[in-house]
């Protein structure tokens, strides 16, 4: 039987980055992912990443598992492919299926980043095909260049669901509506903008009664909740769509980890049942780690720092790294991983979370936790927002950036030091009135969030222009007219196209500049192509 | 807290019939398990309910279960226990097993069993999907197989919809003597008083009888079981080899359920929690393609092992301890309880209310075990 | 269905274009692309009807694991075809219960 | 260690409900109302209703439904779902092929 000194399981984030740390020791490594690519969910998001520049904040997560990827190959690990683990037995041997053959390894060490699964929600129709999870379009559309549907409902807010909804627009799906059953957006702010501008309408306190069809999906009647999750009589609404696509929550995949007779608990806040670990990720069964998704539902980013300090923690038990030297490494990823875990949306009891105010004080947008958007007149208080007095000198910023989110790339991304993330990361970034700014773009297109806009309002007498971060094929053309849409996706009235800036450092997000009136300069957050 | 007319160790398919049993009689036991119901064997064997190379000590409980009781079970409990009784079948490849049916065939034959040896032909006719290397079988006809998992869930439902009680996630630690008979037990949490107590908790129940200086004899195996996916029905007999390297069969469901051992197993893990070897499906699985090359295609979905409670015989103690009044064992199944649970069931029902039961229990008695010399 | 250009991604890349049998058609797809993408891009959502009620079902998971997604591949019925690679000729057939016979009453 | 329960009777008939068609596990196609009333017949853990009604031992082993049956049973019992232990997990955790299993281990 083949020994390894260090098995993976999972070659996403989590894995991956053990991988690297522990082959960055001296170790050597062999990786398992049943996937056909390696990387996990990373080569099926799309979008830029939150964080900073440790966590790779601004990244699109496939860039990122290309760049582990190769880090990993140039450390020497091995990185089998297509080869699921079908049990992990006594004295640390596991089973791998590979090519139609089982094969045996043994290891001193394993560690099991198996990632998470979807949840689901049974609703009448729900095993009617048409009806798939949400990471079932994200494969499709993202790893194999395919529509899911035509018209699809989202069922669920959270980050995953607001994410997929975006990537389903830009895949060239309509996306009918985003539902959900709790009455805020459980994802980012910034997330649900994105989407709510295009014009997809949020349905909040909203449940799905059932799939329409015979044999396939042909429609989804929705109804009211109550405070209660009673429905309402009377509310339902019928949506005409193909695809039911459900968001509505990821559970550790923990099978292996039970195989392997970790000592499991179940665990509301890391969504489900996880093995127990201490602070290394080392599970009940001695020299088992568990890391990422599988040890609790967490962001990747965070999952990558997991597998750095369980893939220290094992290069110092055998011996790869002095005690000081793994001292120092998990004091810094530990810090690391506390910054990720700040914030209203962090690693910490959400029902205790306070719903109406940021941390440093600034009332939340209501409107954004209902409907997916802030309403214009609840834009003035942050303080990414530029003052009205200072907006005639020219060109300013405006970011719409609401709840404590851990992320700054706004800040590293303006050179001269306009924008600024003070404190701890999950502060909203204030804007500095008194640096001017250039127009440059690189703030648009470097929030993950895509909440940054340039205003400039002396454009010509009554006319501002707006600069929008625009991720949609085919960029229109300088000069073509099309219509300004709002926070809310409403029409405003007809913009033209002034220019459309895209460069390799800007990552395939556009900065599309329109000339609107200038009325419209603190509403027009969208451009809708005739 | 009241004292229970009868206290029964174990919630597997022999605790759960007992109790059955007992409600029939108007006695409402207390079973008491320490983890879920069916947790033990009952969840981990073949589901063979068959007479055929039975010791002869237990054939007569078995040939009883069959005739009497098998046939109305599903009825009778209201579930069904998917019991089919389509005959047993043990496949030889060689001469050397065809000599080790005839062992087993004659003396089913003493005991009036109808079972026979078969050639080639005969086997092909009843099972056309054996390999071409199986030469011979023994055939009973009136052997066949259920559900196991069902058929205790079955007895545990009926027993306690008739008054039975049952209590689960509670380990039962030590037999309690009160003025020299059974008082009771004390379990990790309290203890409950009884003057009958029954052990069939399987392997657990040695210990548990140590603690009242009584011993049985018996060892725990782990033994090993797969189940398929869904396939399409090929035989309805309950399969086994002369070379004892498989057995099992197709349930009612469609899927295909087998068990075996790699012959490592006196050496395996020490761990408790009985854990399935890397080594173990895969033996399995060579055995049963070399008598089934058909079945290759079948999706594993699920392996599973178990302890086994072998006695030093093979044959189960079913018995009350004289020195003790009020203990009854009935354990040490040596891995064929399942087919003779309400045979069992039944026969202890009725020797713990009036110490005579309609089949004689005597050849099970705890205190059969000489020495050598 | 198929994404022709995508404004991250760009394109996608593919293996060459294979001719495969669904239910006896003859349909094109790309050569190592899941059997399942293959077929949503014919417009077959229907890979199989259930055992017991006989529901159509499709893909749900699109990763392996649900295994709503099996067909008859090849003769072999449970194929995952969400996770299989797509051959030149292969035989894809619908899945009544276990096995590719509508009338199959074995089960 | 198992949690302690009393199997004690349910009280009262046992009453359908409006959504008791629904099919949860999808693999063997057992609804709602079946794992119901399962409950109510004394299967109060994941593994006895398993056994019972065949709810996650299809092809999948539960990966979809396990968690829909949890909080079946939990609400059935009035219990918070963690409280009802999830069934065991086994190897292989991706259904096999018996002709593959059976080639590994022999000599090469």
């Amino acid at each position: 039987m083949k020994r390894y000194e260090l098995i993976i399981i999972g070659a996403g984030p989590a894995g991956l980055s053990a991988a690297i740390e522990a082959a960055s020791n001296g170790m050597q490594v062999i990786v398992f992912d049943e996937n056909e690519r390696p990387g996990g969910q990373l080569f099926k998001q799309i979008h830029k990443f939150f964080g900073s520049k440790e966590h790779k904040a601004k990244e699109r997560g496939f860039r990122i598992g290309e760049k582990l990827l190769k880090e990993a190959e140039d450390l020497g690990v091995e990185v089998q492919l297509k080869a699921a683990v079908m049990g992990i037995f006594d004295d640390k041997e596991i089973s791998v299926m590979l090519d139609g053959r089982v094969e045996h390894y043994r290891a001193n060490n394993i560690v099991i980043a198996t990632g998470a699964s979807e949840k689901m929600l049974p609703f009448p129709g729900w095993t009617l095909p048409g009806v798939i999870g949400a990471g079932a379009a994200q494969t499709m559309m993202n790893l194999h260049g395919l529509k899911p549907g035509a018209r699809v409902l989202m069922v669920g807010s959270g980050n995953v669901g607001l994410v997929v909804g975006y990537q389903l627009l830009q895949a060239g799906c309509k996306l009918e509506a985003v539902i959900d059953a709790a009455p805020r957006v459980g994802g980012y702010g910034v997330h649900a903008a994105k989407l709510a501008r295009t014009g997809v309408p949020f349905y909040m306190s909203h449940t799905i009664k059932e799939a329409d069809g015979d044999s396939c999906v042909k429609g989804a009647a929705i109804l009211a909740v109550d405070s209660s999750w009673q429905p309402i009589p009377g509310s339902e609404k019928y949506l005409e769509v193909d695809t039911i696509c459900m968001a509505v929550g990821l559970s550790p995949m923990s099978q292996l980890a039970r195989t392997a007779h970790c000592e499991m608990e179940n665990n509301p806040l890391k969504g489900g049942l996880v093995s127990i670990c201490n602070k290394y990720g080392e599970t009940s069964t001695p020299g088992v780690y568990a890391v990422g998704d599988v040890a609790g539902i967490e962001e990747a980013s965070s999952a990558m720092i997991q597998g750095k300090i369980a893939g220290a923690a094992i290069s110092f038990d055998k011996g790869y790294i002095s005690e000081a030297e793994f001292t120092t490494r998990y004091e810094e990823y530990q810090n690391s991983l506390m910054q990720l875990r700040e914030g209203m949306f962090g690693h910490k009891d959400k029902d205790s979370a306070d719903t109406e105010h940021t941390e440093e004080g600034y009332t939340l947008s209501q409107s954004l936790l209902s409907k997916g958007y802030m309403e214009a007149e609840e834009i003035g208080e942050y303080p990414g927002i530029y003052p009205a007095e200072y907006r005639s000198k020219g060109v300013f910023p405006v970011i719409e950036c609401s709840q404590n989110i851990p992320c700054n790339p706004c800040q590293d991304a303006c050179k001269r030091g306009c924008i600024k993330v003070s404190g701890k990361i999950t502060n909203l970034p204030s804007v500095d009135t008194s640096v001017e700014c250039t127009a440059c773009g690189m703030c648009v297109v470097s929030c993950p969030g895509q909440a940054i806009f340039l205003v400039d309002e002396t454009l010509a007498p009554g006319y501002a222009s707006v600069a929008i971060p625009y991720e949609f094929y085919p960029l229109p053309e300088p000069g073509s007219k099309g219509l300004a849409l709002d926070r809310s996706g409403t029409s405003l009235g007809e913009a033209e196209v002034l220019k459309v800036q895209s460069s390799k450092a800007m990552d395939e997000t556009a900065v599309l500049t329109m000339k609107v009136p200038v009325e419209w300069s603190m509403q027009a957050r969208f451009f809708q192509v005739y | 807290m009241q004292k229970k007319e009868v206290i029964i160790v174990g919630g597997g398919v022999i605790g759960c019939a007992i109790a059955y049993y007992l409600a029939r009689l108007n006695v409402k036991a207390l079973v008491i398990e320490s983890e879920e119901i069916g947790h033990g064997g009952s969840s981990r064997n073949g589901g063979g309910v068959r007479q055929s190379a039975r010791d002869p000590r237990e054939l007569p409980l078995a040939m009883h279960a069959i005739r009497y009781i098998w046939p109305d079970l599903s009825d009778e409990l209201g579930v069904d226990v998917e019991y089919c009784q389509e005959g047993n079948l043990r496949l030889a490849k060689t001469e050397e097993h065809i000599k080790i049916l005839e062992r087993v065939i004659a003396q089913g034959i003493s005991l009036g069993l109808d079972l026979r040896l078969i050639d080639q032909q005969e086997v092909r006719e009843i099972c056309p999907y054996v390999s071409d290397e199986v030469i011979a079988a023994s055939y009973c006809p009136t052997d066949g197989h259920g559900n196991p998992m069902v058929t205790t869930l079955a007895y545990y439902k009926r027993a306690r919809e008739m008054g039975a009680e049952f209590i689960t996630g509670e380990m039962v630690q030590s037999i309690l003597i009160r003025k020299g008979k059974v008082g009771g037990i004390k379990t990790n949490l309290g203890t409950y008083e009884s003057d009958q107590v029954i052990l069939a908790a399987g392997y657990e129940s040695r210990a548990i009888a140590n603690t009242v200086g009584i011993d049985i004899p018996m060892q725990r195996t782990l033994v090993e079981a797969l189940v398929t996916d869904q396939q399409p029905y090929m035989f309805p007999q309950m399969i086994g080899t002369a070379a004892s390297d498989f057995y099992g069969h197709q349930t009612k469901h469609g899927s295909f359920v087998f068990g075996g051992m790699t012959g490592m197993e006196p050496y395996g893990s020490e761990v408790d929690n009985p854990i399935t070897r890397s080594i173990t499906a895969p033996s399995i699985c060579r055995a049963i393609l070399g008598y089934f090359p058909a079945i290759g295609q079948a999706n594993i979905v699920r392996t599973w092992s178990g302890w086994l409670d072998v006695c030093a015989d093979h044959v189960p103690i079913l018995s009350k301890v004289d020195e003790l009044p009020g203990l009854t064992l009935a354990c040490a199944f040596s891995g064929h309880g399942y087919g003779i649970a309400p045979a069992v069931g039944q026969s202890i029902a009725e020797l713990v209310i009036n110490g005579n039961p309609t089949l004689s229990l005597d050849a099970f008695r705890y205190d059969r075990f000489q020495p050598k010399s | 269905m198929r994404i022709d250009h995508h404004p991250i991604l760009k394109t996608f890349e593919k293996g060459k274009l294979v001719k495969f049998l669904y239910d006896g058609k003859v349909m094109e797809g790309y050569e190592g692309e899941p059997i399942a993408v293959a077929l949503r891009a014919n417009g077959v959502m229907i890979h199989r009807y259930t055992s017991k009620h006989n529901d159509p079902r499709g893909v749900f998971c699109a990763i392996g694991r649900c295994t709503d997604c099996v067909m008859v591949v090849d003769g072999e019925p449970n194929i995952r075809t969400c996770i299989t690679p797509l051959q030149e000729d292969m035989k894809i057939e619908t899945q009544y219960g276990i096995s590719n016979n509508k009338e199959d009453e074995s089960i | 260690m198992t949690m302690k329960m009393e199997r004690k009777l349910i009280q009262g008939d046992f009453i359908p409900r409006a959504d008791d068609e629904l099919i949860v596990c999808r693999c063997e196609e057992i609804t709602q109302g079946e794992i119901r009333k399962a409950v109510y017949d004394g299967m109060f853990t994941m593994n006895e209703v398993k056994r019972y009604l065949r709810a996650g031992m299809g092809l999948c082993q539960g990966q979809t439904c396990s968690r829909l049956v949890q909080n079946i049973i939990a609400r059935e019992l009035g219990l918070a779902p963690g409280e009802v232990e999830i069934s065991t997990s086994r190897s292989p955790a991706r259904p096999i092929q018996m002709k593959q299993m059976a080639k590994d281990g022999v000599k090469k």
